[in-house]
C-alpha cells in the first residue's frame, strides 16, 4: 500500500530540466529530449506568441468579441498539443487557442468562437480536438468518455484533457477523475496553473500541498512540472501519454506557470496583483528559456530561428487575413442545427425570421426609389 | 411503415423498457447503459434487469455515484461513436447533471454546427403517485422542455414506452426519456420491433370525444382517459389527446383536437408555473382563439413543492379535479 | 410607505446594485457577499466594487470556483444567522448550482415546516444584448420561475435594481435576482433607503395606453417602451405593464390591464417554449377570456440557444417585431 | 512540504483500538476513552440497535414508508453524536436516524422524514440537527456554511457531517471539502464507509488507496479509523472535533464498516453481495465487541447492562406509540410553507383544495342520508 501511495504522490517539486535561465538542471543533464523535439516545441511556442499577440491586435480592432490570453502559457499549451498522436484527441479551455492551432487547427477558425460567428469555428473530428469549452472542468468527463469509448473498441487513443487551476475546484473535475480511474480511461489531465482563476490567487483556491497532490485521492498518479519549462513539459506529458496509451489509466499533470496579460483583454488584472509579481514571471519566459539553451548548444541557429519567426508570421497574417473577412451571418444557420431535423416550431419560426428579412429588404429599396 | 406482421406481447411498462433496452443492445453494439445500480441490480426498478448478465460487463455497467459524470462521460461516449442510454435514479437525482444536460448534451449540436451530434437517451423515472419521500417524485418535464436541443418524451402506456425508447436510442439528437414511474407496474401489449408508428413527435387521439378535449402526457394520460369515462356516463363525450411527445410539440393533432371540441382542459402532474401545461394553453388559446367557447384550464400540480406520501393525493390531477375543470368550461346548457 | 423626503441619486444599473449592497451592509452586519471574483476585483461588472474594501474581507469575499459550493455554502450561512447574497458569474454559471438552488435553497422552509428560512440572494447577471459567447448570455428565470420556493425578480431600471435588491435582502425568503446585463450601464434617478413602495410582487404599468397592452419584465421593458413610443407615432396607444417581479406574479395588475385594452402582446428575451411567457400568455388567456378581441401574442427568444453575438439580433424581441406582433392583434379597422 | 503532506495522509491501516474479539490492540492499550464514555456509547448502541429494530417491524406494518438501515453501523452513528457539544451540529443523510436520535433528537420525529407525514419531523434548531438529507452529498456544503457562519461570529461551533462512501463520488462532496479547507472551517466529515452504495461496491466508487486518502487534496488531514470499534471512533472523532474547535480547520476521517442489512426495505441485498461476506462482518459486531470488552473489565455487570436494554425497550416503546397514531394529513401545511407569506396564487390553489373537500364532505353527509 505505501509505496502504491508514493507512487501517486508528485515529487515535492516541479519538475524542471531546464533553469530559468536556460541551462540544464541536474536532472536535465540525466536527460533531455531530443533536439528537433526542441526545435519542433520552440517553433510551436514563436507561433504560439505571435498568433496571441496578433489575435490582441484582432481584439482591439474589434475583430474578436473577446481573447483569453495565452502569453507566458505557450510551453504548456504546445507541450499538450505535441506530445499527441493523431489519433490521440485534445480536450481545450477557451484559454488555450494556442494548444489548438499547434494541434494544426487552422486559426481562424480555432478563433470562431471568439470571433463571435459560431460557437465553435472548427470540425472536432478533423484534428480530433474537441471545441473550446467555457463552462469550467465540464469537457473533463467528456474527455473521460471520449478515452473510454476508443478503450472499449481497443484503440489506442489518449486523451488529453487540460483546465486551470481555477477549475479544479469544481465538482466536474472530481468526478471526471475519479471516473477515469475506476474504468482505467486513458486520459491525462493537465492542470495548467497559472496562479489566477480571473482575480482569485490560487491561495484562495485551494491550500492543498499542490494541485498534482489531488490524485492520490482518487488513486491516480499526480506529477507537478515547470509550466515554463518545454523541456520538462514534453517529458512530463508524453510519459504520462505513453503509459495511459499503455493501459496504466490516467494521470494528474499540473504544471507551474503564469498569465502574463490580463485574464482577457475585458479583465484589468492592476486590480489584483502587482507589477513586480509579474516582472518576475516574466523573467522566466518559456521561449527565452529554451532559446537561450538551444542556442548555447547551438542546435538553433539564426538561419532557423528566422524560419520559425517567418512561420509564425505567416500564421498572423492568416490569422489577420481570415479574421478581416467579414462573413454575412446567416440566420438559417440558427435553426439548422439544433436538431438533426428542424421541429415545425422551428420551421416556423425561421419563416418569421425570413418574412422581417424580405419586409426589411423591400422598405430598403422602397427608400431608395 | 406499412403493416407487417408484427410480434406482440404483454408486458408492464418496467418490462417494455427493459425490453426495447435489450433489443435495441442486441441489433446495435454501440448501444450502452450506464448509471447507478444499473448492472448486477437491475436498477431500483429492475428496468435493467438481465442486461449485464446478457450483454456482458462492458455493455451495461454501473459507474460511480455522480449524476453530472455520468451525464458528461455520456456525452464523451456519443462524441466517440457509441450509443449511451444513462439511467438517473430518480427525477430530482438528475438536478446535479443540469448544467451538462443543458449547457452540453442540449447544445453540442449547434455548438458544432452539427458536426458532433449526440445520440443519447437520459432515462428518468418521473413523477408521483407512488409514495416516495422527497426528491423522488418530480415532475421535471418542464426545464428539459424549456431547453433547446432536447427531445422530450413521456409515454403513457408500455406499447408507447416500448416503441419510443427503441426510437429514441436510434435517434441522433439527445432524448430525455421521462419513465412514469406509477407506470411501471402497469401492463398491456406491446408491438416489438423498430419503427413503429406514430413516433417521435406526434401526438394521438386515446378516445374520440364531442364535447371538450383534455390534453395529457405519462402519467396523465391514464387519470384524463378515466375522467373520460366518468364524464360519458354523465353523458358528456370527452375527447384525449396523449401528446407522447413534449418536444417535438404535435401542434397539427392537437389544435385539430381542440378546434373539433372548442374546449380544452391541459392535465399535467407537475407544479403549473411556468410548465409545459402552461405552454400547451398559450399555445391553445392562441391558436385555436376563434373556436374557443371557453378559455382553456389547466389541471396540474400546485405551484408546491412535491408533498411528502401522506398528502400526495392533494397534489395529483384526480378524476374528480379534471371533471370540476370540464364542468367549469362555461356549457351555455348548464 | 407614506411620502418622506427621500434621498435621489442618478445611477446606472450597475452602480444602484453596488449602492443597495453597500446600504444593506451598512444596515445589517449579517449580510455578507460572497462569489466568484467579487472581492478585490469587485466582479466583474464591477457590481461589488469597494464592498471589501469598505466591509473587510469577512464580509464580501471571493470563493473558490464552484458554483453549487458557492449556493450551498450560502444555505449553511443563512441556516446559521447570516443573510448572504451571492454573485453567479454569468447566468448559464448558475446552471452547476441548480441542484443546490432547486432541491434545497427553494425548498428549505418547507422541509422544515418554516422553522429553517434562507434569507438568501442569487444575484445572477443575466440575459443577452451585449455580444456575449455561448453561456454569457441565458436567459434562467424560467427554470427558477418553475420552481416553487423561490422569489424571482427581474428590474428593467436603476431605481428598480436598488429598492427591490434592498427588498430581496430584507425578505425572508430566498430571491433569485435577476440584472439585466445589458442595462447595466443604463443610468436613472434612484430613490434610495429601504422599504419603497412598490414592493415585490407588484408590477406597475409604465405607460399608459388604451389599444392593447405589452406585458415585460427586465431587459425587455426598454423594449417594449419604445415599441410603445413608435406607435405612438403612428397614432397606437399601447399600455406597457412591467412586471418587476415573476413569483411572485402580479395577477391584479396584470389583468386588469389587459381587460382595460381587450389585447396583448407578452414579450420576454428567453426561449418561448414552456417559459415564463407561456405562463403569461396561458394566465391572461384564462382569466381575461372575455374581454380580449384577439390572442394573446407572444414576442420571445426563438426555441434555440442563444446564438453567437453577429446573430444575437435576430434573437433578441426587437421594437419591429413587437410591433408586428401587435398589427397582428386582428384590429377589425385594419 | 513533506512533513505537511505525511501530515495529511492517513494511517495505513484503520485506527483499532478493541479488536473484533474485545481485546484491546497494542494502541488500545496505549489508552481508551474512559470507562464512562464507553458505556455511554455502549447504551446509545443498545438503544441504536433496538430503534432500528422498531424501525424494521414498522416499515413492515406500512407505519413508515421507507427505512434505511443503520444495523452495524451503530458505533458510527453513536459516536458522531456522542463527540459533539450542545452548540455543535450534526449533519446527518437518510440513514443516519440513529445518530439523530443518540444526539437526542425524539425518535417519533426523528422518523418523520420516512414515516411519510412531511419533509423533516423535527426541528433542526432544536438539537442542532440539520434535517435528513437524501440527495447524496448535497448537506456538506451547507455544513461548511454553518460552521463558517459560526466562526464569524467568534463562537466555537463544531459541525460534524456524515456521507456514505458512495457520497464521496459527488461533486458536491469535493466542493463541501474544498471551501472547508480554504475558509479553515470547523468541520469534521465522516465517511461511513459501510462498502456499498446500494449495490455498487467499494471498488466501482473508487480505487483510492482510501477514501481518507482524499483529504491531502484539499489540505485536509485524513484519517481512517475501523467503524465497528466505538473506541477507536470516539478517539479519532473527539480528537478530530477538538482540533476543529480549536481552529485547526476541518478535518476526513473514514470509518470502514458495513451494512448488514439490506440498503433499505425495498432493497435485494443477495442481488449483489454473497452471504459469506455478510457473515464475516456478523463476526465483527460493534455491540459484541465493545460489550465484551466491558464485562472483561468489569466495567459492565448485568443490572447495568439490563438498563440499557430496558432504556432501548423504551425508545422502541416511544417510537412504536408515536407512529402507530394517525395523524391526519392538513392539506393547509403544503401551502403555509413555501414562503414566508403565501403567494395569492397559492391562496388561491389552497381555495381550491377546501372547495374540493367541503363538496366532498357534502356528498358524504349526502350519502349518509
Ligand atoms: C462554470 C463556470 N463558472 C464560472 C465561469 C467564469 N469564468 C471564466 S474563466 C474563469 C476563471 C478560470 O480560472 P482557471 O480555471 O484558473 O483558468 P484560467 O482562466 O486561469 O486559464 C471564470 C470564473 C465559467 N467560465 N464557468
Ligand atoms: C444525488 C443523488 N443521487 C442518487 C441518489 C439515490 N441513492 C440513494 S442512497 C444511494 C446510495 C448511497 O450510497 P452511500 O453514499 O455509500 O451511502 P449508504 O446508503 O451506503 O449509507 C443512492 C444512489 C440520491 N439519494 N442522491
Ligand atoms: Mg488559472
Ligand atoms: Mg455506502
Amino acid at each position: 500500500m505505501k509505496s502504491d501511495v508514493d507512487r501517486m504522490l508528485p515529487s515535492l517539486e516541479p519538475v524542471m530540466l531546464l533553469d530559468p535561465d536556460g541551462r540544464p538542471t541536474a536532472a536535465g543533464k540525466a536527460s533531455l529530449p531530443a533536439g528537433e523535439e526542441l526545435l519542433r516545441g520552440l517553433a510551436g511556442m514563436v507561433a504560439a506568441r505571435r498568433f496571441n499577440e496578433q489575435a490582441y491586435v484582432l481584439v482591439r480592432q474589434g475583430r474578436l468579441a473577446v481573447y483569453p490570453s495565452s502569453h507566458g502559457q505557450e510551453a504548456c499549451q504546445v507541450a499538450a498539443a505535441q506530445v499527441l498522436a493523431d489519433d490521440d484527441w485534445l480536450f481545450p479551455t477557451y484559454r488555450d487557442t494556442a494548444a489548438v492551432v499547434a494541434r494544426g487547427v487552422d486559426p481562424v477558425e480555432a478563433l470562431g468562437l471568439l470571433k463571435g460567428d459560431w460557437h465553435s469555428g472548427y470540425d472536432p473530428y478533423e484534428r480530433r480536438v474537441a471545441p473550446l469549452t467555457t463552462p469550467l472542468a465540464t469537457q473533463l468527463p467528456h474527455a473521460v468518455g471520449v478515452a473510454h469509448a476508443a478503450r472499449l473498441r481497443g484503440e489506442s487513443t489518449v486523451v488529453m484533457a487540460i483546465c486551470g487551476d481555477g477549475a479544479t475546484s469544481e465538482g466536474d473535475f472530481h468526478e471526471a477523475l475519479n471516473f477515469a480511474a475506476v474504468f482505467r480511461a486513458p486520459v491525462v489531465f493537465f492542470i495548467q496553473n497559472n496562479q489566477y482563476a480571473i482575480s482569485v490567487p490560487l491561495a484562495r483556491q485551494s491550500i492543498a500541498p499542490s494541485l498534482a497532490h489531488k490524485g492520490v485521492g482518487y488513486g491516480i498518479p499526480g506529477e507537478q512540472v515547470d509550466g515554463n519549462d518545454l523541456a520538462a513539459l514534453l517529458t512530463v506529458l508524453s510519459g504520462a501519454v505513453e503509459r495511459a496509451r499503455a493501459g496504466q489509466g490516467p494521470q494528474l499533470v499540473e504544471a507551474r506557470t503564469y498569465r502574463i496579460q490580463a485574464h482577457t483583454n475585458a479583465d484589468d488584472a492592476t486590480r489584483y496583483r502587482t507589477d513586480d509579481e509579474v516582472t518576475e514571471w516574466v523573467a522566466k519566459d518559456p521561449l527565452v528559456r529554451l532559446e537561450t539553451y538551444l542556442r548555447a548548444e547551438g542546435i538553433l541557429d539564426d538561419a532557423r530561428a528566422a524560419a520559425f519567426a517567418e512561420a509564425a508570421e505567416e500564421i498572423a497574417r492568416r490569422t489577420r487575413d481570415g479574421l478581416n473577412r467579414d462573413v454575412e451571418p446567416n440566420p438559417d444557420d440558427l435553426f439548422r442545427f439544433v436538431y438533426s431535423r428542424p421541429t415545425s416550431q422551428l420551421v416556423d419560426q425561421l419563416a418569421v425570421v425570413h418574412d422581417e428579412m424580405s419586409r426589411d429588404a423591400l422598405s430598403r429599396e422602397e427608400d431608395r426609389r | 411503415m406499412t403493416s407487417t406482421a408484427v410480434e406482440h406481447e404483454t408486458l408492464s411498462t418496467a418490462q417494455a423498457i427493459n425490453r426495447a433496452l435489450r433489443d435495441a443492445m442486441a441489433e446495435d453494439p454501440t448501444v450502452l447503459v450506464l448509471g447507478e445500480d444499473v448492472g448486477p441490480l437491475g436498477g431500483v426498478f429492475r428496468v435493467t434487469d438481465g442486461l449485464t448478465a446478457e450483454f456482458g460487463e462492458d455493455r451495461c455497467f454501473d459507474t460511480p455515484l455522480a449524476e453530472a459524470g455520468i451525464a458528461g462521460f455520456a456525452t464523451g461516449l456519443a462524441m466517440n461513436g457509441m450509443r449511451p442510454v444513462i439511467e438517473m435514479q430518480f427525477d430530482a437525482f438528475a438536478y446535479p447533471a443540469f448544467e451538462q444536460v443543458v449547457s452540453h448534451i442540449a447544445k453540442m449540436r449547434n455548438r458544432t454546427r452539427g458536426r458532433v451530434e449526440l445520440p443519447l437517451v437520459i432515462r428518468i423515472p418521473y413523477a408521483g403517485g407512488i409514495g416516495g419521500v422527497e426528491h423522488h417524485c418530480d415532475s421535471s418535464e418542464s426545464y428539459f422542455a424549456h431547453t433547446p436541443g432536447l427531445h422530450v418524451v413521456a409515454p403513457s402506456n408500455p406499447s408507447d414506452a416500448y416503441s419510443l425508447l427503441r426510437e429514441a436510442i436510434a435517434s441522433p439528437d439527445p432524448v430525455v426519456f421521462l419513465e412514469p414511474k406509477k407506470l411501471y407496474w402497469a401492463k398491456g401489449e406491446v408491438a416489438l420491433g423498430r419503427g413503429r408508428e406514430p413516433g417521435i413527435g406526434k401526438a394521438v387521439v386515446r378516445r374520440p370525444g364531442t364535447d371538450a378535449t383534455l390534453i395529457a402526457y405519462g402519467p396523465a394520460v391514464p387519470v384524463a382517459l378515466e375522467a373520460a369515462e366518468e364524464a360519458a356516463r354523465g353523458g358528456r363525450s370527452l375527447q384525449v389527446v396523449d401528446l407522447r411527445s413534449i418536444v417535438p410539440f404535435d401542434d397539427g393533432v392537437v389544435c385539430a383536437a381542440v378546434e373539433s371540441t372548442g374546449r380544452a382542459v391541459v392535465i399535467a402532474e407537475a407544479v403549473g408555473f411556468a410548465s409545459v401545461a402552461a405552454e400547451i394553453a398559450a399555445r391553445v388559446s392562441e391558436r385555436c382563439f376563434h373556436s374557443l367557447s371557453a378559455p382553456v384550464r389547466r389541471v396540474t400540480g400546485f405551484d408546491i413543492p412535491y408533498p411528502p406520501p401522506k398528502l400526495e393525493h392533494f397534489q395529483l390531477p384526480s378524476v374528480d379535479r379534471i371533471l370540476d375543470a370540464v364542468d367549469d368550461l362555461q356549457w351555455e346548457d348548464a
